[in-house]
């Protein structure tokens, strides 16, 4: 078991300076298999791995404690599959770099990253949780600024590392309350100090660690660092990042919300209620931003806002039942927001590859630029298909299970006794579908501008397909969707035996079995289920019967098929230049909401002569929809804390005279205190 | 004739405020100086009554030493680096604070000196010289202090600093009859070796700024 | 490496007299001074320096391994007196002094090269440097009071007299000022400290007889019978004198100009070693304060002084323009720190403030020698005119990176192992409000180092504005004994980041044992 | 009845009426538009010669489309069909129960368009680019109302088991007026319109650009796909009104799917009967109303989403 784990941290720190590219991922892919491997054999066997080195013997609540349970097994999990094939597909990947940075660089950084993920879902103690948490923000912060040429390359990293560290503070905070309840930091007194904490500290650190963990996963207030750092790290990084470290800050409020502050009355349902609205509404706001995003990492960045809120959602809900006794229902929830994690982590790895290598290809992020490269870039295009079809949850991939899941849960709300909450879940469902509807809508945007119909710019013109070793990459992500969507058992149990509940609870677990949810109120009993397996066999019958009679049908003229332009509408031969664009296709959705987004456009015309205004040369009309948050909440916040800054600094004047006035007053104010004082 | 030694130790310590308040009253340097001198000797002889009543010997010798040092040796190294500089810049031309407002803010410092001693020291046991002194040697303090913080020439901000050290000197003497030889000659040598320097500074300061106002040293600070 | 050492030396059988040993390490460097007034020449001043801060670093350690081991010794009949705490405070002096004067050979040898010093000022500088180390050695070891009182004296005049050694417009000013307020602040500390004796002194007459009025032992010994009416006074006086030389807030306002203006391993030593001494002094007095007047007053004006020096250091870092400046501010955010840790107590908080003076004194001197390597290649300290330097001195950009992250607490290192310890200490001890303001502060400080950090380090050198000197000297361009002494304090500062050597934690904890010593029965 | 080999029986039986009537359907729809507007307009059968001439066509395909524009006919049939293996149109019990339900429905439907979306991207011509953003923004106010109606249908009549909702609305005829159904009828009547290109959202006949949503995406369709895109069009349309029939208005339905052979026919006409009478309604609907601005057709999405919530919260608060 030790050996286990030591396998996974020895070759991912190991870094080989001279053949760069191979030994530095080629460590990487092995170690997260064994990941992978240490966490499948966590899940089964169900048992728990602890291992603790003290820091300082003075303080002996103070060390670097590791224990693997099921919940931390499962996360692990997840990390493991997503670097395996994103170690595999940066083989190919770091080609891009090859002559502009160091390679080693990138490949021990990308090390360290994983390492220290794997670790903080490990850890057992919150000063060593801090620790390697703050690694994981360190590493990615030096991948974000990894091409440090660019200027907003810069100011991107800044952002993300000032922001997470003020997650971190808030984190701090709560694991020091619990600390001051418990008098020590190990979380196994935090686990036995659970049951008893005082209502008013368990919600104090509650909203703490929410916001704490939520900037870290990206929920709406404090979603702002991520379409910035996504889309300047390297693509394999920026997959690795919004695939798996956003799940880690999931990770870090499944083990607080589960394990530290168990809700278990009444009163903690507003806290389940805080979550299922800061869910909804991120995942709404990250799919509007994304929808009408024409940079194609920026667009996934803001997707991931979206599936973190609906995981958070999930998990919102599971508390509300928990906190009601619920433990079916609970179970279901949890399950939905789980599964999602796993889904997402592993379709969101598979988009972000494609567009690694789709920016690799065409040399730009930018998706009007891009078009027709489903023909230069067959494999790419077909994986980024499958990404797309999962993502939007359409049925035989895995997004669909996990939404199926979630809606389900949302639906067997009404089971909550207080109407309050009930009615606040229904209008949360609201955002919820809407959410799903604009998810197809982004995505039918991102890929059909991206791959299909003819190329916009010579760059996508000649854009090569990517090297194999990235469609590897691609294809064990791609596998992994087909899989989890078709064979949901496999994730469902992962997911039961990882967070214990009774096999029983939610439906029977045969290779074969569907999923069932079972509905019981006034008087009718119903059980829905669904089962993809059939559901596909079904679909191949359906196939074959088509193919059957459309052979049958055109039994006797065989038609064939001639390839001609496409109907331009008689305005002679079309060129690029008519095709609708990425900002084009959103248009409608700009202007239904418009109220949110406040786009403004700008028209400037430009003349051959001032003198007549008539003959125009050209009109270019340019729109962006400005960042909501940007301007109201944090801009305005920002600017009023520096100006409070800036008073202070004041104090420096220069003078010597004000210099030793300060200590006159000071003294004379201390003793004055000191005399007042009894 | 034998003096009572109460009112004898008063009477110093008024010889005492009345220099400081000659400090804060003159405007040019020679005139600083002089004061300065005068209150190097009334502190000399407090602390020669105050070795004649303890009868320890070696407050004699801290007594002799201030006396050379600070009435002799200090005046003479100040006067010699200031003969280079041109006599305008040895006038206070305009203080932070008008000379007749600083007589009145120095009375108030002495009052609160007096009355901040009463307060927090009435319960304790004090030795008949700190009940004289104390008070004096802490009003020293804050008016050195306070002509440092309203002056706008070096040389003043060094002379409120001279002062404070008189203060300081009186402080010790009056209150423990005098810390070990050894630890007075440490002070004592600290001074000296301060005023050197602020003399060094000064020098080098006329040369590079040529002139003692303050307010060509602000450019460090954060605009 | 101290482990065989401390074998080595007990295992002579005798238990050696360090009491001479207090002597001799005095000795050292004031031999050293004398030599190097004797010699003009510079090779033969550096290393004479070299050897005697190496030889007080020996000693050091062999005093340290003495101290575990005997607890505390004295000599010269009481006068010099070495406990956990003093000694606690000897190891930065000799660790930073050690590599202060590796690094000056390399930086005042390529100041000396490009003509911005000559030969006379090289002489002053190395004994205006050993001086220095020689008044600092003399603050911890000092028992009586007044001797400590001046040293620190002492070390004032020599640090104004290093700082006066540019002849420019700013060292002279930051001179100026720094040797008037801190010769105010200490002769306010003068007069705490006399109050203290006095009221030692008047109430056991034997001690008064003996002289040893001014002694800290006796003074620690019947702390708690003295008049608390005298030590409330004494302890305002001490703490605002000796706070000004530490750099606490309100008086901290010498500091950035001092530390800016001084030449780089000048600087090093003020800010890591110089304030811990200040901060020992203060220290030294709250133990009897504590014991005197029980530990609710001294421990709200450490708080107070500690959130103070914070939130200037804090405001002034966010817009500061001069590299070395911002890091001054962060001493005074650092020891305010400190004060608040002490401010906290209980044994974690007292545990937690020790070890960041330890981790201070590492950290700090790294980000201003790799300041000092940078400023003189891009030959300004002004941090927009500095970009890329991660490509232009790799290593140097390395180690800046490292420190930077590190001053500004970033997890993997060490002051964030000792800046979270004194939070934890802060929400143990119940004081929510203040330790959640100093979360904050510590925030907006990382985000104001951030700001200036990172487009310096990283970013592109060929921007406008910005002048890369080709290096003068041999042909790598970066210097070995620059980097040398660098490397070393990076493997510090990642290694005390999660592993705390054996012979360091007795130590820190016997230091603790001395504070509670002073304490009321509680 | 409800053995694994009757329901796959019942299941395929099911399949071939579907996809058999749906033309005529539509055929029906255009004859009571045409009487409405006075004018005898084509027979009902019309559909089914078209599909038949369609289907012998050669085909044209554009140059720039890829893969996905030659496949998306035969994906969006596969999915409409097993999407009618779901529906109990005619037969009061969803054929597969075990394996999906109504979710599952809306997903297969949202597959098919998706495919429709992106095949209008592909032949690179402005008049796709048109369809798609428009369906865009249709479809994505369309899902929230279908979730919802769901949502309000599972609340009263249990759970989202197809088989189980229709033999709950059959059960208890008293639950089916119960004012939440009522406004989830409203809401998923206008969801159909929206859904199935009805005039107020989208003007299933004309080719002009201004109007046509649905008929803009597969404008570069000919020949035997353009057949099987409309083949399936029909049936989705057919699916939808079963749907409503059987949820809302559960009239002639037998009670359980257990009852003989005899109630099962009578049961599977009354049905049929029922969509038909649906079909003109909506066809009369049409011809009342004119094609509204696609930017108000958003606020006609957000009644019928609405209606969904204030059926929602007529079922809670009672």
């Amino acid at each position: 078991m030790l050996l286990f784990f030591a396998g996974t941290l020895l070759p991912l720190v190991f870094r080989d300076p001279r053949r760069e590219t191979v030994a530095s991922f080629v460590p990487a892919a092995v170690s997260s298999l064994l990941t992978v491997a240490l966490s499948a054999w966590v899940l089964l066997s169900g048992s728990v791995l602890r291992l603790s080195s003290p820091v300082v013997q003075a303080l002996p609540w103070m060390s670097l404690s590791f224990f693997v349970d099921g919940t931390s097994a499962f996360f692990m999990l997840i990390i493991g599959l997503v670097s395996t094939s994103v170690s595999v597909y940066s083989l190919g990947y770091t080609g891009y770099y090859a002559g502009k940075h160091g390679i080693r660089t990138l490949g021990s950084l990308l090390n360290l990253f994983v390492l220290s993920m794997v670790l903080v879902t490990a850890t057992n103690n919150a000063f060593s949780f801090l620790l390697f948490w703050e690694l994981m923000s360190l590493a990615s912060f030096l991948l974000v600024v990894y091409e440090h040429e660019k200027e907003s390359n810069l100011r991107a990293g800044i952002i993300y590392l000032v922001m997470t560290h003020i997650g971190t503070a808030f984190i701090t905070a709560a694991f020091l309350m619990l600390y001051s309840q418990t008098g020590s930091l190990s979380f196994d007194s935090f686990r036995s100090a659970a049951g008893q904490l005082a209502p008013y500290t368990k919600d104090l650190v509650f909203v703490l660690a929410l916001v704490g963990f939520g900037t870290k996963a990206g929920l709406v207030p404090m979603h702002v660092w991520l379409p910035r750092a996504h889309p300047s790290a390297p693509s394999n990084v920026s997959a690795l990042m919004s695939g798996v470290m956003l799940k880690v800050g999931i990770y870090g409020l499944v083990r607080v919300t589960l394990d530290f502050v168990v809700p278990n009355s009444p009163g903690d349902a507003w806290l389940g209620l805080l979550m299922v609205v800061a869910g909804s509404s991120s995942a709404l706001i990250g799919v509007l931003y994304a929808s009408v995003e024409h940079d194609i990492k920026r667009a996934l960045a803001y997707h991931s806002v979206e599936n973190i809120g609906i995981i958070v959602l999930g998990l919102g809900l599971s508390v509300v039942f928990m906190s009601f006794g619920l433990e079916a229902l609970a179970a279901l929830a949890l399950l939905a927001s789980m599964y999602h994690s796993l889904n997402h982590a592993v379709f969101k790895g598979l988009l972000f590859m494609g567009a690694g290598s789709v920016v690799m290809g065409t040399g730009t992020a930018d998706m009007n630029q891009m078009g027709g490269l489903s023909k230069r870039m067959p494999w790419t295009s077909l994986f980024f298909l499958v990404g797309s079809i999962a993502i939007a949850g359409l049925p035989p991939l895995n997004g669909f299970v996990s939404e199926w899941l979630t809606m389900q849960a949302l639906l067997s709300s009404y089971q909550v006794p207080n109407v309050v909450l009930q009615l606040s879940i229904g209008f949360a469902s609201i955002a919820f579908a809407l959410t799903v509807g604009l998810a197809v809508a982004t995505f039918v945007k991102l890929f059909g501008i991206t791959f299909l119909a003819r190329p916009r710019s010579k760059a996508a013109e000649e854009a090569a397909e990517a090297p194999r070793a990235m469609l590897v990459g691609m294809t064990l992500a791609g596998s992994l969707c087909v899989v989890l969507g078709v064979l949901p058992f496999v994730a469902t149990s992962a997911v039961a035996s990882a967070f214990g509940f009774d096999m029983g609870l939610v439906s029977s677990y045969t290779p074969f079995g569907p999923l069932t949810v079972g509905y019981a109120a006034n008087g009718l009993r119903s059980v829905s289920s669904l089962s993809m397996p059939t559901v596909l066999v079904l679909i191949g019958s359906a196939g074959a019967a088509l193919l059957g009679f459309a052979a049958v049908a055109s039994s006797g003229r065989k038609t064939l098929t001639r390839r001609y332009t496409t109907w331009e509408g008689a305005f002679g031969a079309l060129d690029e230049r008519t095709e609708y664009t990425a900002t084009s296709l959103s248009q409608p959705l700009r202007t239904v909401f418009k109220s949110f987004f406040r786009p403004h456009t700008s028209v400037d015309r430009e003349y051959f002569s001032e003198s007549n205004h008539l003959v125009k040369k050209s009109v270019t009309v340019t729109s962006e929809s400005r960042e909501v948050f940007e301007d109201q909440f944090y801009s305005p916040s920002l600017h009023a804390f520096v100006a409070v800054l800036d008073r202070v600094r004041r104090i420096q004047t220069g003078k010597v005279n004000s210099y030793l006035l300060y200590i006159m007053i000071v003294t004379i104010a201390l003793m004055v205190l000191v005399v007042v004082q009894p | 004739m034998q003096v009572p030694l109460p009112t004898l130790l008063t009477l110093t310590a008024v010889a005492l405020l009345l220099s400081t308040f000659g400090v804060v009253v003159r405007r040019g340097f020679a005139g600083w100086l002089s004061a300065y001198r005068y209150q190097s000797v009334i502190l000399a002889g407090s602390a020669a009554v105050i070795a004649y009543e303890t009868g320890f010997w070696e407050i004699y010798v801290a007594a002799v030493l201030t006396l050379v040092v600070k009435a002799v040796i200090i005046p003479r190294l100040l006067v010699r680096v200031t003969e280079s500089v041109r006599d305008e810049f040895k006038i206070e031309a305009n203080p932070f604070v008008s000379i007749r407002l600083s007589l009145l803010i120095s009375a108030l410092l002495v009052a609160l000196s007096y009355g901040l001693i009463r307060e927090t020291l009435s319960s304790a046991s004090l030795g008949v010289f700190a009940v004289a002194y104390l008070p004096v040697s802490l009003s020293l303090f804050f008016i050195g202090l306070f002509v440092m913080v309203s002056r706008r020439m070096a040389l003043n901000q060094v002379v409120g600093l001279l002062v404070i050290e008189n203060g300081l000197f009186l402080f010790t003497t009056a209150l423990t009859q005098g810390v070990s030889l050894i630890i007075e000659v440490g002070i004592l040598a600290d001074i000296l070796v301060g005023v050197m320097i602020s003399a060094l500074l000064l020098l080098r300061m006329s040369q590079t700024f040529d002139s003692f106002d303050i307010a060509s040293l602000e450019n460090l600070k954060d605009d | 490496m101290r482990s065989n050492l401390l074998a080595l030396l007990t295992s002579g059988g005798v238990p050696p007299d360090w009491s001479t040993l207090l002597l001799t390490i005095l000795l050292t460097p004031a031999v050293a001074v004398g030599l190097v007034t004797l010699t003009r020449t510079r090779r033969y001043a550096e290393a004479v320096t070299v050897a005697s801060v190496l030889l007080v670093v020996v000693q050091t350690l062999a005093l340290v391994a003495g101290v575990i081991l005997d607890g505390q010794f004295s000599a010269l009949g009481g006068f010099l007196y070495l406990d956990a705490f003093g000694a606690l405070i000897l190891i930065p002096i000799a660790a930073v002094g050690f590599v202060a004067a590796l690094y000056s050979v390399s930086y005042m040898g390529l100041q000396f090269e490009r003509g911005v010093v000559d030969d006379k000022h090289i002489a002053r500088y190395y004994q205006g440097f050993n001086s220095f180390v020689l008044t600092m050695l003399l603050v911890p070891l000092a028992n009586n009071m007044g001797l400590m009182w001046v040293a620190i004296e002492a070390t004032t005049l020599v640090s104004v007299f290093l700082i006066m050694l540019y002849t420019n417009q700013g060292a002279i000013e930051a001179a100026w000022k720094y040797l008037m307020v801190a010769t105010v602040g200490l002769s306010l500390a003068l007069f705490g400290i006399v109050l203290f004796s006095y009221s030692n002194t008047s109430i056991s007459p034997a001690v008064a007889s003996s002289g040893s009025g001014l002694d800290w032992t006796s003074m620690a010994a019947d702390a708690r019978l003295l008049d608390p009416g005298i030590v409330k006074i004494a302890f305002v006086f001490v703490l605002v004198g000796l706070g000004t030389k530490a750099g606490l807030a309100p008086m901290h306002t010498w500091l950035p100009d001092a530390h800016g203006e001084a030449p780089t391993p000048v600087s090093a030593l003020l800010s890591g070693v110089l304030l811990n001494c200040a901060i020992y002094g203060v220290l030294r007095f709250y133990i009897i304060a504590q014991g005197a007047l029980g530990v609710a007053l001294p421990s709200e004006l450490m708080v107070i002084l500690g959130l103070l020096s914070m939130g200037v250091a804090a405001a002034s870092i966010y817009f500061q323009k001069d590299m070395k400046r911002m890091l001054a501010f962060s001493s005074v955010e650092h020891m305010g720190i400190v004060s608040l840790a002490v401010g906290f107590g209980g044994f974690v908080g007292l545990f937690a403030g020790l070890l960041h003076i330890i981790n201070h004194a590492v950290a700090k001197p790294l980000m201003f020698f790799a300041s000092g390597t940078v400023s003189q290649r891009y030959e300004t300290k002004v941090m927009k005119e500095i970009k890329g330097v991660i490509k232009t001195m790799p290593i140097t950009g390395a180690f800046m990176l490292v420190g930077g992250l590190a001053v500004a607490g970033m997890p993997p290192f060490n002051i964030f192992l000792s800046e979270f310890l004194v939070t934890t200490s802060g929400f143990g001890g119940g004081q929510f409000f203040a330790a959640s303001l100093m979360i904050l502060l510590l925030v907006v400080v990382f985000a104001g180092f951030l700001r200036h950090l990172v487009p310096m380090i990283f970013g592109s050198a060929k921007g406008p504005g910005i002048s890369v000197a080709a290096d003068v000297r041999s042909g790598g361009h970066e210097e070995l004994l620059a980097v040398l002494p660098m490397a070393v304090l990076v493997t510090l500062v990642v290694l005390l980041g999660f592993y705390l050597p054996q012979p360091l934690q007795t130590l820190i904890r016997d230091a603790v044992q001395v504070f509670g010593q002073g304490a009321p029965a509680r | 009845m409800t053995g694994t080999l009757e329901v796959v029986v019942v299941g395929a039986m099911q399949l071939v009426a579907v996809f058999a009537l749906a033309p005529l359907l539509t055929g029906i729809m255009r004859k009571v538009k045409a009487r409405t507007q006075k004018r005898i307009g084509a027979s009902v059968l019309q559909p089914y010669y078209e599909l038949s001439k369609l289907w012998a066509k050669d085909e044209v395909v554009s140059d720039h489309a890829s893969w996905i524009f030659r496949s998306t006919p035969w994906i969006v049939a596969i999915a409409t069909i097993t999407a009618a293996l779901f529906i109990p149109v005619f037969v009061p019990f969803s054929p597969f129960t075990s394996a999906g339900d109504v979710l599952l429905v809306i997903g297969l439907l949202a597959l098919a368009r998706f495919f429709t979306m992106l095949a209008g991207i592909d032949t690179g011509s402005a008049f796709g680019g048109i369809g798609t953003s428009r369906e865009m923004m249709m479809s994505s106010l369309i899902e929230p109302g279908l979730f919802l109606t769901i949502f309000v249908v599972s609340l009263t009549l249990g759970g989202t088991d197809l088989t189980s909702l229709v033999g709950a609305a059959a059960a208890k005829f008293g639950v089916v007026i119960a004012p939440s159904m009522l406004f989830g009828l409203i809401a998923f009547f206008i969801i159909i319109l929206a859904e199935t290109g009805r005039l107020p959202f989208d003007n299933p006949a004309t080719h002009l650009e201004l109007t046509m949503v649905h008929e803009a995406m597969v404008l570069e369709y000919s020949g035997r796909s353009l057949a099987l895109i409309e083949w399936s069009q029909a049936a989705k349309q057919l699916i939808l009104l079963g749907l409503l029939a059987n949820l809302f208005l559960p009239l002639g339905m037998p009670t359980s799917s257990a009852a003989g052979l005899l109630p099962l026919g009578l049961g599977s006409l009354a049905a049929l009967a029922k969509v038909v009478l649906l079909s003109a309604i909506v066809a009369y609907a049409e011809t009342r109303v004119a094609k509204w601005r696609v930017f108000r057709v958003a606020d006609l999405l957000t009644v019928a989403i609405a209606s969904a919530m204030v059926g929602m919260i007529f079922f809670y608060l009672q």
